[in-house]
């Protein structure tokens, strides 16, 4: 089943087309990769479809409904959780109040009775923090409870901003380059992180540049080359497609 | 017809210097990302440094002028380097918060020095009107109008033409980037806080014979110059001539087709509009989200 | 050329290069690779004087101690560092940028001139577009202009920051053509890249940096040939089939 | 020396609380205690700047407005309508609430330069309303003769015993906003503080829970605006300029930006301090801009980095060398996994 989709979509700035015209589909419980040279529109498609940017042709449907016009906000109450290219965590707050931020969705207590420490109040605490501590020591983050996040070493702020986006549980994950920053040894585990989320229920898309990754955990793989979709299929597909090797990947010399 | 003329040469006279006044605030939000609340202080400072010089000192008005400015870029720079300079990597926050400390300091420092009493300040250019074409001109009016347009003129051809005025915007864009092309970050930044002073302390020199010089002209001029600025688009430095100009118009307009107690709440007025309908002003980037 | 001994840097209580020792001969490229976090691009902020040295530290130039020089006077001394995230001026247009390169040749005005020239020959594609301002370039057009501006110094030395990083393997190769060319024409290299394979292949010498130590040293062929350097940041050929 | 922490732990809340009860019997004279008093309302108000400006990153240049919407709207209802004076607190806050909801309508998508200067703006023009719609507020003159709560027959009007009023509603506000900060509502004010962009993509109502801080805050300070009121029992214009919003600007940067025991104790000490500096003269406005501008520079945390830094130590809370052992765990774990 299709749960998210994109349809004949584009954004102009000015009167540059960063995206136009592109149809992206993601299967239920799948691994989507979005792949492409940099500046081809990944990011802008990703921003598209979390909302950040408003589109100024075509639609965005997630779980059958039609979210082009929904606020960021709404869309993650939809089950929609993100990463960022470059790591965008609440610095100077703690791991643990930012995987709680990652809950606000899933949470309700309204200012009034957190403010007077109502048992409402007392028990959403309870309760979100054990399930924070539970993604923590999934992440291996569960030592840095109390630290500051933007305290943390580089690829722990990067399993931090997964834990933050899974803590939910949302229906799709995008990751924006998971695997930029690490190195190969760190590009394994990584790997089969994303398929253990996977696993878990939770389909994912991802940005990604290293095509190690890419090629390996992809169920299917659109390239993106001037903001148009050039190719999509499964991996074997995409490898052998002129065009896409023509765009992106070159031609092995060695 | 001719009333309309009238408070139109009016309001570009008392416009062209809010906009001397906001391409300080511009000039200074640029290079170092925060308002600068005590800008308004540096108009004050202007004045009395004027009202020092040619009516204290008895210097002649040609002399006088001079020296006043280099009080002023004396005064900004000391400024600069004692309270602004060590907070060039803080957060926004703390810097907005010292220049609102600058800003108290300086205003009561000439308080007092000079007592909360206004000075009068005689005309530079003359007070008589001059009837052309059935229009009463006086000539201090002429001349705010030139001079002012003139000096933002003269910054923007030295922005965009000298090397130190490029290498005042890339330090304004990227300090550390500007750093290692070999640009004197420091430097550059003291030049910005002079340059600044130097132009808000022109705008003090010729609003004095217009109003009193007195320690809390500051804060009036402040408030228009940059709510001018923000009208502007508080990034784009002919913006803020532009927004300068606006306000000074609708002030006059304001005054003379209603009443003079019109006039005071117009900047701020108009500040709530352009915030709320316009927040990137007429000329101002608008600010891009990055994500 | 360049000799680093002993090199010590702490970022608020974190030490991030334990004593490192490095030396770059004239006409060389070297390159440091290693791991994200490794201090690869702390190495070159300390050469460059962006940041401070711990006592005891030494960094000589052309033999002369520029441990604390600040970073304006470092590039007078001859050393252009291209930064990590391309950081060009956005609003300032593409020859603004490369103007701002040559900041401190201000003698020179007829070399400059010419360098100009030789850059746009290098860079076609800047040429193009050197009345644009620099934030409307692609990503690949922006490495090209922070590499052209940091060689309008004229530098002897000249230091990349990660020029591969968010460009595509095309670009990439084009990239490495041009600091190949540059190092032709005389200009001493020192290169920091996460892209080991890349880096090595045109390197003379190579550094392995781990955890702020320099680990392993060698020619590049070697480095890249050696098998602990395979494993653990060569990583496996690009494309291939799925492992299911 | 883990005995001493212990008892400090257990300990230090009684001892503050008791200081906090015997102050009046402290304090030498009448005078001094309605300072005192008027120290206490400061605390409550930069308190409630915090909650705005501290914790949700708004900052606000005209904040003393709502002090003022609130000691006016108490004023008018008691001494016009002749309600009763408990009934003037609340509405002051709910007023003063109802005032940020109309001016947050508009200025909630603004970012933090913007808002402050909007602030500002409403600040000026409150202040041009308090000064000229005469009918209602008095205009110069203002309101005279704002009586004192009763309490059960008891009149509050002593200084030492409208202490106490004080020091009650001090406390509810300390508790009200520990508690906030430490949910889910004030998580996403401190998320957006941090990082809005980012606060968004964790589901969060930016613009609602900018405007819920707002409410909040200005609810406070509405009703610390009728403590004041009904202390002088006199309310003017002349108390609302806006350099008095700079003036708590002031006591929550001195107290320390986003610390409550700072808020309290800037408060405090910036309305103590300039009445036993009066023989300077205005001099005193002088050191108190360069004091903000040295406290920014040298000490960003403010007093309560201060007292949190002691209260660290006492308590056994503060270790040396905790800090580098985390450092290196940092890096043991990123180099070996």
């Amino acid at each position: 089943m299709v749960i998210l989709e994109t349809k004949g979509i584009g954004i102009h700035f000015g009167g540059l087309k960063a995206v136009s015209n592109v149809d992206f589909s993601v299967e239920e419980g799948s691994i989507s990769a979005i792949i492409g040279p940099n500046g081809a529109g990944k990011t802008t498609l990703f921003n598209l479809i979390a909302g950040f940017y408003t589109p100024t042709e075509g639609t965005v449907h997630f779980k059958g409904k039609d979210i082009t016009k929904m606020k960021t906000f709404e869309r993650t109450y939809m089950g929609l959780a993100r990463t960022f290219q470059n790591i965008n965590l609440f610095r100077e707050l703690s791991v643990m109040d930012n995987v709680l931020l990652g809950l606000h969705t899933k949470t309700k207590c309204d200012p009034i009775s957190s403010m007077l420490n109502l048992p409402n109040k007392l028990k959403e605490e309870r309760e979100s923090r054990k399930k924070v501590m539970e993604t923590l020591e999934f992440l291996n983050l569960d030592h840095y409870v109390n630290e500051k996040a933007g305290s943390l070493a580089y690829g722990l702020q990067k399993n931090l901003e997964i834990a933050r986006a899974i803590v939910s549980h949302p229906t799709v994950l995008l990751l924006d380059e998971p695997a930029s920053g690490l190195n190969t040894n760190d590009l394994e585990t990584l790997s089969q992180g994303i398929v253990t989320i996977r696993n878990s229920g939770i389909t994912v898309v991802l940005i990604e540049h290293k095509m190690d990754v890419v090629m390996s955990i992809s169920d299917k793989i659109a390239v993106l080359n001037f903001g148009e979709k050039i190719a999509d299929g499964d991996p074997g597909e995409i490898c052998s497609n002129p065009e896409v090797i023509d765009a992106y990947l070159g031609k092995d010399e060695e | 017809m001719n009333f309309f003329l009238q408070q139109l040469i009016q309001g570009i006279s008392m416009g062209a210097l809010y906009g001397l006044i906001a391409i300080g605030y511009v000039l200074i939000y640029n290079a170092w990302g925060v308002l600068n609340f005590a800008q308004g202080d540096m108009v004050m400072i202007g004045a009395f440094a004027i009202l020092i010089a040619h009516v204290f000192m008895g210097l002649p008005l040609l002399i006088a002028f001079p020296v006043a400015i280099l009080m002023c870029c004396i005064i900004g720079f000391l400024v600069e380097i004692s309270a602004f300079r060590p907070l060039i990597d803080a957060n926004n926050t703390r810097r907005l918060i010292a220049t609102i400390g600058v800003g108290i300091f300086l205003r009561n420092l000439i308080r007092v020095v000079f007592g909360a009493d206004p000075y009068p300040f005689p005309s530079v250019f003359g007070n008589t009107a001059v009837e052309i074409g059935g229009l009463t001109i006086i000539p201090q009016n002429i001349w705010n109008t030139v001079i002012g347009f003139g000096l933002v003129l003269l910054l923007s051809i030295f922005l965009k033409q000298t090397v130190i005025g490029k290498s005042m915007r890339a330090t304004a864009q990227d300090r550390e980037a500007a750093r290692l092309m070999g640009i004197n970050v420091k430097r550059n930044m003291s030049i910005t806080f002079i340059i600044s002073s130097a132009l808000g302390g022109f705008a003090g020199m010729l609003i004095s014979p217009v109003f009193f010089v007195i320690p809390t002209l500051g804060t009036l001029m402040g408030n228009k110059g940059f709510a001018g600025a923000l009208l502007g688009g508080i990034t784009s430095n002919p913006g803020s001539m532009i927004g300068g100009i606006s306000l000074g118009v609708l002030e006059s307009f304001g005054a003379g087709y209603f009443s003079s107690s019109v006039q005071a709440s117009i900047s701020f007025g108009v500040l709530f509009l352009v915030l709320i309908f316009l927040p990137a002003g007429l000329l101002g980037k608008k600010e891009s989200r990055k994500v | 050329m360049l000799k680093l001994e002993n090199v010590f840097v702490n970022y608020a209580n974190i030490q991030v290069l334990h004593g490192i020792n490095i030396e770059v001969k004239a006409g060389e490229i070297v390159t440091i690779i290693g791991a994200n976090g490794a201090g690869k691009s702390t190495t070159l902020k300390a050469i460059s004087g962006l940041i401070s040295k711990t006592l005891n530290s030494s960094i000589k130039f052309l033999d002369e101690d520029i441990t604390s020089l600040q970073a304006e006077k470092v590039v007078e001394r001859g050393i252009s560092l291209s930064p990590e995230g391309r950081r060009i001026f956005p609003d300032l247009t593409v020859t603004e940028n490369l103007e701002m390169g040559a900041y401190l040749r201000t003698k020179d005005k007829e070399g400059v001139k010419n360098d100009m020239k030789e850059v746009f020959r290098m860079f076609p594609r800047l040429e193009e577009r050197k009345k644009q301002s620099g934030k409307t370039l692609s990503g690949g057009e922006q490495q090209m202009l922070a590499i052209a501006r940091a060689l309008m110094a004229k530098p002897k030395l000249l230091m990349l920051d990660e020029p591969s990083t968010g460009l595509a393997p095309l670009i990439v190769k084009d990239i490495f053509e041009i600091i190949k060319q540059v190092n032709k024409n005389g200009t001493t290299v020192l290169l920091v890249e996460q892209n080991a394979k890349i880096a090595l292949s045109v390197a003379d010498r190579g550094y392995v940096l781990k955890n702020g130590n320099i680990v392993m040293e060698d020619t590049g062929k070697n480095l890249l040939a050696n098998e602990m350097v395979q494993l653990a940041y060569l990583g496996e050929c690009a494309y291939k089939p799925k492992k299911d | 020396m883990k005995t001493f922490h212990k008892i400090y732990r257990v300990s230090r809340i009684w001892i503050l609380l008791l200081f906090a009860l015997t102050l009046p019997y402290w304090i030498p004279n009448n005078y001094y205690l309605q300072v005192a008093n008027l120290g206490m309302i400061f605390a409550i108000l930069t308190l409630s700047l915090n909650i705005l400006a501290g914790y949700t990153g708004l900052f606000s240049v005209g904040f003393i407005a709502f002090y003022g919407i609130g000691a006016y709207t108490s004023a008018i209802v008691v001494t016009r309508l002749g309600w009763s004076v408990w009934v003037g607190f609340l509405l002051a806050g709910v007023v003063s609430s109802l005032f940020s909801f109309l001016l947050g309508l508009p200025t909630m998508r603004l970012r933090g330069m913007y808002f402050a200067v909007a602030t500002l703006a409403f600040g000026e023009i409150t202040y041009q309303v308090f000064l000229n719609w005469t009918s209602i507020t008095g205009g110069t003159k203002g309101i005279k003769g704002v009586p004192s709560p009763e309490f059960f027959g008891i009149s509050l009007r002593p200084y030492s015993k409208y202490f106490y009023l004080i020091l009650i509603v001090l406390v509810i506000v300390i508790l009200l906003t520990r508690n906030l900060i430490n949910s889910r509502t004030g998580r996403a004010m401190l998320a957006i503080r941090e990082n809005d962009i980012a606060a968004e993509a964790m589901g969060v109502d930016v613009p609602k829970f900018k405007m819920i801080a707002f409410l909040i805050a200005t609810f406070f300070a509405g009703v610390a605006g009728a403590l004041y009121g009904h202390e002088v029992r006199y309310v003017s214009p002349e108390s609302f300029v806006n350099a008095e919003s700079a003036a708590v600007l002031a006591m929550m940067v001195v107290g320390g930006i986003g610390s409550i025991p700072g808020s309290i104790l800037g408060g405090f000490v910036l309305t103590m301090l300039p009445e036993y500096l009066r023989f300077l003269g205005n001099i005193r406005l002088v050191i108190y801009g360069a004091a903000i501008v040295a406290i920014i520079i040298f000490a960003p945390k403010g007093l309560g980095g201060l007292i949190e830094w002691i209260d660290g130590l006492l308590s056994g809370t503060i270790k040396r060398g905790t800090h580098k052992k985390i450092t290196e765990k940092v890096e043991d774990k990123n180099g070996h996994s």
